[in-house]
């Protein structure tokens, strides 16, 4: 079936998305980030979470967090381009919330079918979620998950779990006596232990879920049917959050060398800054041109969606790595210090790069479909 | 078409795609006698220009061409038809409009900038492709700085003399026109330009002289234009004097697709041996192409590249679409001023990857008998600079966008 | 060393490397009892620097530092020896000398344009290592473009009266002496230039003020240091009033490995735990990083992109070799001069190569027992932000190098 | 055993270098170039080869042909290192001859020891010689010759033969019924057709090869240990070339742009043309000297030839690509015109890039060789 020219992207989205930017703009400016995330500069500093739980809550109390939960499943039943435009704002703001784990495990238990409505009531019902799947080596295959279920129970250990600290209920992909599973538990269940990782990016918490015999509700025997159907939602989603993020790098850096002075001359005026800039821009678009194609393949060329999802977290990692560089290098000394905050951005794209696949791990996989398997 | 782009047309333009698709169906012309040129500006013989201006009459014949142009000038009087009329060109796979200088840029300006009796005696036959239009705007020491153009044209009563040299007109070698930007006061860089349009063959050893000047490539196919005392009547001067620089824009516009007018667009006919140049041409390319025990297309560095060229393209593919999304824009320009710099370095990048893809079978050259894809790759890596240095080099283009869009400071 | 580059010793240099390998073996320092940093630059505990300082002076004593700098300053009296005390102190591994600043920089400005009683006063600490010393040239207002620099100076008979800011100070929480660039005339921009030495430690709240500035990495290590009425006696200004220009040249000649005097240069030692940044380091991360079914070792697009890493280190290797080559070598700053330019951009490319390497590990810093390499990549990537900005941003460079060494007009 | 400091690079080399580079600069400036090979501007123009072969024969007078040939064999036995200073200011001067091709041959014949003393003295007594090695799919491994040896005849194409119209020998390398050997003979014995490519390049002429019973002297019964012995020297020469060409190349763009003036300004001025010029710079000198490294290492640290001159190849055919691009694109329209020089250096390095294995491949046997054959 063939997408809609403006990709499914109406009126209902437009107002969606101008209402976060104004949201954020109102109650989330950048330096309330950095009094929030950046107190402490310690190199050394143990894992921490921070985050601002009221904020977290008007955003629950105006229905973002069950945007993708459907409307039979008590919730709004946007579609993937509406809450990319939502995504796209919160990354822009760059706050450190659960919001993308949860509408990540929200595609995943619509993809379970039946046996997910339950866990998407809790969603529904406020609670935040994320997923649980990788292994100690950071491998986005779920078949390679180190957690079993056996005895009822999940047992190992799943890692690089986002937000987790954040979360009241955890998605997680198990290995089972008859294939993959997908389970559904309370992060404080018995049996449950996060134990927080030190990582560089401050926008995120990050842990490795220990698992020691935690009873958990099955909400899928096909883990890898599930996942493959809600997987390029996932991937498009992070992208659009890195769009976000990446048109704010671009806006403080260009304001910045529009005024800082040298050599008698506005720092922009030197094609050596400019053009960088004018880089940093074409492939911001051509990320976001993508990621509404995607979300939009998502929502109406299903058959389309992994192909164009893994176009736009490959164009979104390679954009936000570029953006990065020139927001951090374009502001020069200053840039390099604490107190500017284009560092806050840069360990988030550093980090959101990485994330369910780096740009050469999906294009490798974008060969597979488009080119075949390689001999 | 997709049924979901039928879904949005009016009334109108519903009947009117109808209409364009039985017609196309009947009467698009068959394979082509002669190989075709990867683009209207690489037209190189006789035989090529007059297959495909017979194709353009037939085609403007049939309301096809200039629909939305009024009757008086010769155009179908129509609204937003022209794009109908592309879309079902497109997808009928015609060969493409021949005078695509004339339509895309000649047609707007003229129609916007001269006097009705002067667009009534031009348009009919540049939309029919009857008359062959170029642009002379470039010279030896005026390239990307458009504004220094030197060619003076001296007022004698109601007649203009014309001295200079246009460099890189492409078609002037068949053009009867040319809209041309010249001096006309040396006092003033900018309100010193006034625009003109003036003839060409009919002028040829009476102060015209084309040259045609040669591509690295070795094809011919642009030239250079000499004027020694061309006389022009004031009546193809187009709006006031001095106003040339705000002409020029009205064309620059258009000529990146940014501008009122939709350009009458057709094409996808390729002769069988002839190839698309396109990220899945050069990965059918990599298939074909032996590599050790097996094929270009199971390098995974080349694999990697391709995916890169391919996700440019969709990224350039989707840009276009986006631009049409009111509420996912937000400097109107920002996507439109993009569009040559992507689409000629995608062309550039593709054309040194293809080359990587041939390995040691790219040194062949067209006459060989061996070059994979008949030497196309070569040739069009070597044309990509072309796009990369005419009508404002990439460097310039950056300076636009930064300028403009960015709204940084000047670079000059 | 291998032996070719003693063959080359002139005998004074022979018998000289023969002592310095003696020496070391006898006293060259144990496994020190803190983590060093990556650079003296890094060094942030007085843990850290107490074991620095102590193996700078036991080097100084033995005569390996400033060995080629007359007797009546402290030096050796030697004849290019220093190379030599370099080359054994590289080869056996040796803590770096913490004093870098004061050695590379410093010394030779103070050498070759203070008066003679302030040598004898400053170098014999400065080559000891009992006084670090800092640079003051950077200001909120001067990154790279120096000779904006508004810090001033006020003659009062034959004390200086000094007001300002300057920041990027490495090492002034520790420093005795600021190498400094003042603003003497605020009616010329060059020539109101002047050059002094001042005193860090012994003035600080009594017109100095020295705080930390904090890197993106969290660490502290450079900071911003504030002149309020500082006291400075005229003996202390180097060369003539306004030439501050002219000697700035010498220290920044100096810091490019461009000058006439070698800087001492120790190093190699590492803590068990340490690891170096080079391309090899990265080729043993990827040998122990699991990719799927094997490691990222055996990715061939890590592999190339791993190989290019190494072509550009041995490239920039090799120039240095090169640049000594008298028949291989055209304008004789072309190659030091893109010394820093490259090594800034080498460490930079193998830093996000590093993380790419490590993929999601890449996000696990410092205090994660879980982290490769215990955190070091993504803070060796992001302190390649210092290397690209300070001592003139890789932009500067790249002006430098186009407008000195290949004559073209200049940017600004 | 280390390398010399300076390379091995002494007077005598230093004393070649300057009598070659006076040599091409008074007898064969770029307008002869043009003159000699650009006349014929037709892009379907049949396979040619042009070239002054007065101007060879000087070149032979002078010895430069049998400068790596042993003094045993009666030639002169310079270092690699000191023919690299010859070939560099050969590139630098795009001078179309076949002593690339006679050179290759020569390292590989000395590596053959006694069996090929008598080819030797050809070459010593001024016969140009040329490979033939590659199949039809241009595979730079020896093993995939389509060359049969058989009954004392050659049987079979050899592909991508450089400069073969220009020389007087060839050297083949054919499969025997006891595995690799190597072949001797003249380029016009019975039997032998060379079949002339319609190439890009202007400045090389390239044949197919054809054997059909073609007697044939053999010079190794072990055709790869010669190869592998010989290859390093012959990737470092032809890298060198590519140095010299592009050091033409950027000299020429930077006077160019040094003079053009746009928007009042010379070209020279505006950083989004100086830099990229400063880059090219930079990658050539990384290139060049690499070429030195390589070269050395081929004279007296053989255990790490293979090694540098991947690096070197990898490294200049990289540089070649984005000089050669630069000095077009800073040329702007006239750059894109056959009348400017431009284009004869553009295709010669295009053309260079790939022969004997393009960046790519290069580097991927020197992963290899550091960090071993991949799982």
């Amino acid at each position: 079936m063939a997408q809609p020219n403006n990709y499914g992207f109406g009126e209902e989205a437009a107002l969606l998305k101008e209402s976060a930017a104004k949201f954020f703009r109102e109650h989330f400016p950048t330096d309330k980030l950095h009094a929030l995330v950046a107190a402490d500069h310690n190199p050394d500093r143990p894992p921490v979470c921070q985050w601002d739980r009221e904020l977290w809550q008007q955003l629950v109390d105006l229905g973002w967090t069950m945007l993708a939960v459907p409307e039979s499943a008590g919730g709004v039943g946007m579609p993937v381009a509406a809450v990319a435009g939502l995504v796209e704002e919160l990354g822009r703001a760059a706050f450190p919330c659960p919001l993308l784990g949860t509408l990540n495990a929200t595609y995943v238990l619509v993809a379970c079918g039946a046996e997910g409505t339950a866990a998407l009531a809790d969603i529904a019902a406020g609670e935040a979620a994320t997923l649980a799947l990788t292994n100690r080596h950071g491998d986005w295959n779920p078949a390679a998950t180190e957690v079993a279920y056996r005895d009822g129970a999940l047992h190992g250990t799943a890692w690089f779990v986002q937000d987790a600290a954040k979360c009241d209920k955890l998605l997680v992909c198990a290995s089972t006596a008859s294939g993959l599973g997908l389970f559904w538990l309370p992060s404080d269940a018995q049996g449950v232990t996060l134990e927080g990782d030190a990582i560089v990016d401050l926008t995120r918490d990050q842990a490795h879920v220990c698992f020691d015999g935690a009873a958990a509700t099955q909400v899928s025997g096909n883990a890898l049917a599930a996942l493959n159907t809600a997987l390029p939602a996932i991937w498009t989603l992070l992208a659009a959050d890195m769009v976000g993020a990446a048109e704010w790098q671009l806006q403080t850096t260009v304001e910045y060398v529009g005024t800082r002075k040298q050599f008698d001359r506005p720092l922009g005026f030197f094609q050596a800054i400019k053009h960088p800039l004018v880089e940093v821009m074409v492939q911001i678009d051509a990320a976001k041109s993508l990621v509404y194609n995607a979300a939009c393949a998502c929502d109406t060329e299903a058959e389309k969606a992994a192909q164009f999802a893994h176009m736009a977290k490959a164009a979104a990692s390679d954009m936000a790595a570029y953006a990065s560089s020139r927001s951090v290098q374009s502001h020069g000394g200053i840039g390099f210090t604490w107190e500017c905050y284009v560092h806050l951005y840069f360990k988030r794209q550093k980090h959101s790069q990485m994330l369910w696949g780096d740009a050469g791990w999906h294009r490798a996989r974008l060969a597979d479909i488009v080119i075949g398997v390689a001999a | 078409m997709s049924d979901d782009t039928a879904r949005k047309d009016t009334p109108e333009q519903a009947e009117f795609r109808t209409y364009c698709r039985e017609w196309l169906q009947a009467n698009k012309p068959g394979e082509p006698p002669v190989r075709l040129p990867q683009s209207p500006l690489e037209i190189m013989t006789t035989e090529q220009l007059g297959y495909l201006q017979a194709w353009q009459k037939s085609a403007y014949d049939a309301g096809l061409v200039g629909c939305d142009y009024p009757v008086e000038v010769g155009g179908g009087g129509r609204k937003d038809c022209q794009k109908i009329a592309n879309e079902e060109m497109l997808a009928a796979r015609t060969p493409f409009l021949p005078n695509v200088i004339g339509l895309g840029m000649a047609a707007p300006t003229v129609f916007y900038h001269a006097r009705e009796e002067v667009k009534a005696e031009l348009l009919p036959r540049l939309f029919s492709g009857e008359d062959i239009w170029c642009q002379g705007f470039s010279e030896p020491g005026a390239g990307s700085d458009l504004a220094s153009v030197q060619t003076f044209a001296e007022r004698r009563g109601d007649t203009w003399v014309v001295n200079g040299h246009k460099v890189w007109t492409s078609l002037a070698h068949f053009a009867e026109w040319m809209i041309i930007l010249l001096r006309t006061d040396k006092s003033h860089k900018y309100d010193g330009l006034s625009y003109f349009v003036v003839p060409i063959r009919a002028a040829l050893g009476k102060g015209v002289t084309v040259r045609p000047l040669i591509k690295i490539t070795g094809e011919t196919g642009f030239n250079e234009v000499i004027f020694d005392n061309l006389e022009v009547d004031d009546r193809y001067r187009l709006d006031e004097l001095g106003k040339g620089w705000q002409v020029a824009m009205t064309t620059l516009l258009h000529e990146r697709g940014a501008g009122e007018l939709q350009t009458p667009r057709a094409g996808g006919m390729k002769n069988k041996s002839s190839h698309t140049i396109s990220s899945s041409a050069v990965i059918e390319l990599a298939k074909n192409t032996r590599r050790g025990e097996g094929t270009a297309a199971d390098d995974p560095i080349l694999r990697d590249k391709m995916m890169q060229q391919l996700i440019r393209e969709e990224g350039l593919k989707q840009n276009q679409r986006r631009s049409r999304v009111q509420a996912l824009l937000d400097h109107p320009m920002r996507l439109l001023l993009q569009n040559k710099l992507l689409a000629s370095e995608i062309a550039q990048s593709l054309g040194s990857l293809a080359l990587e893809v041939e390995g040691m079978s790219s040194s062949l050259y067209l006459a060989d008998p061996n070059a994979p894809a008949r030497g196309q790759w070569p040739m069009a890596y070597m044309n990509s600079y072309g796009m990369t240095i005419a009508a404002g080099t990439s460097e310039v283009q950056r300076n636009i966008l930064g300028e403009r869009v960015l709204g940084l400071p000047k670079s000059k």
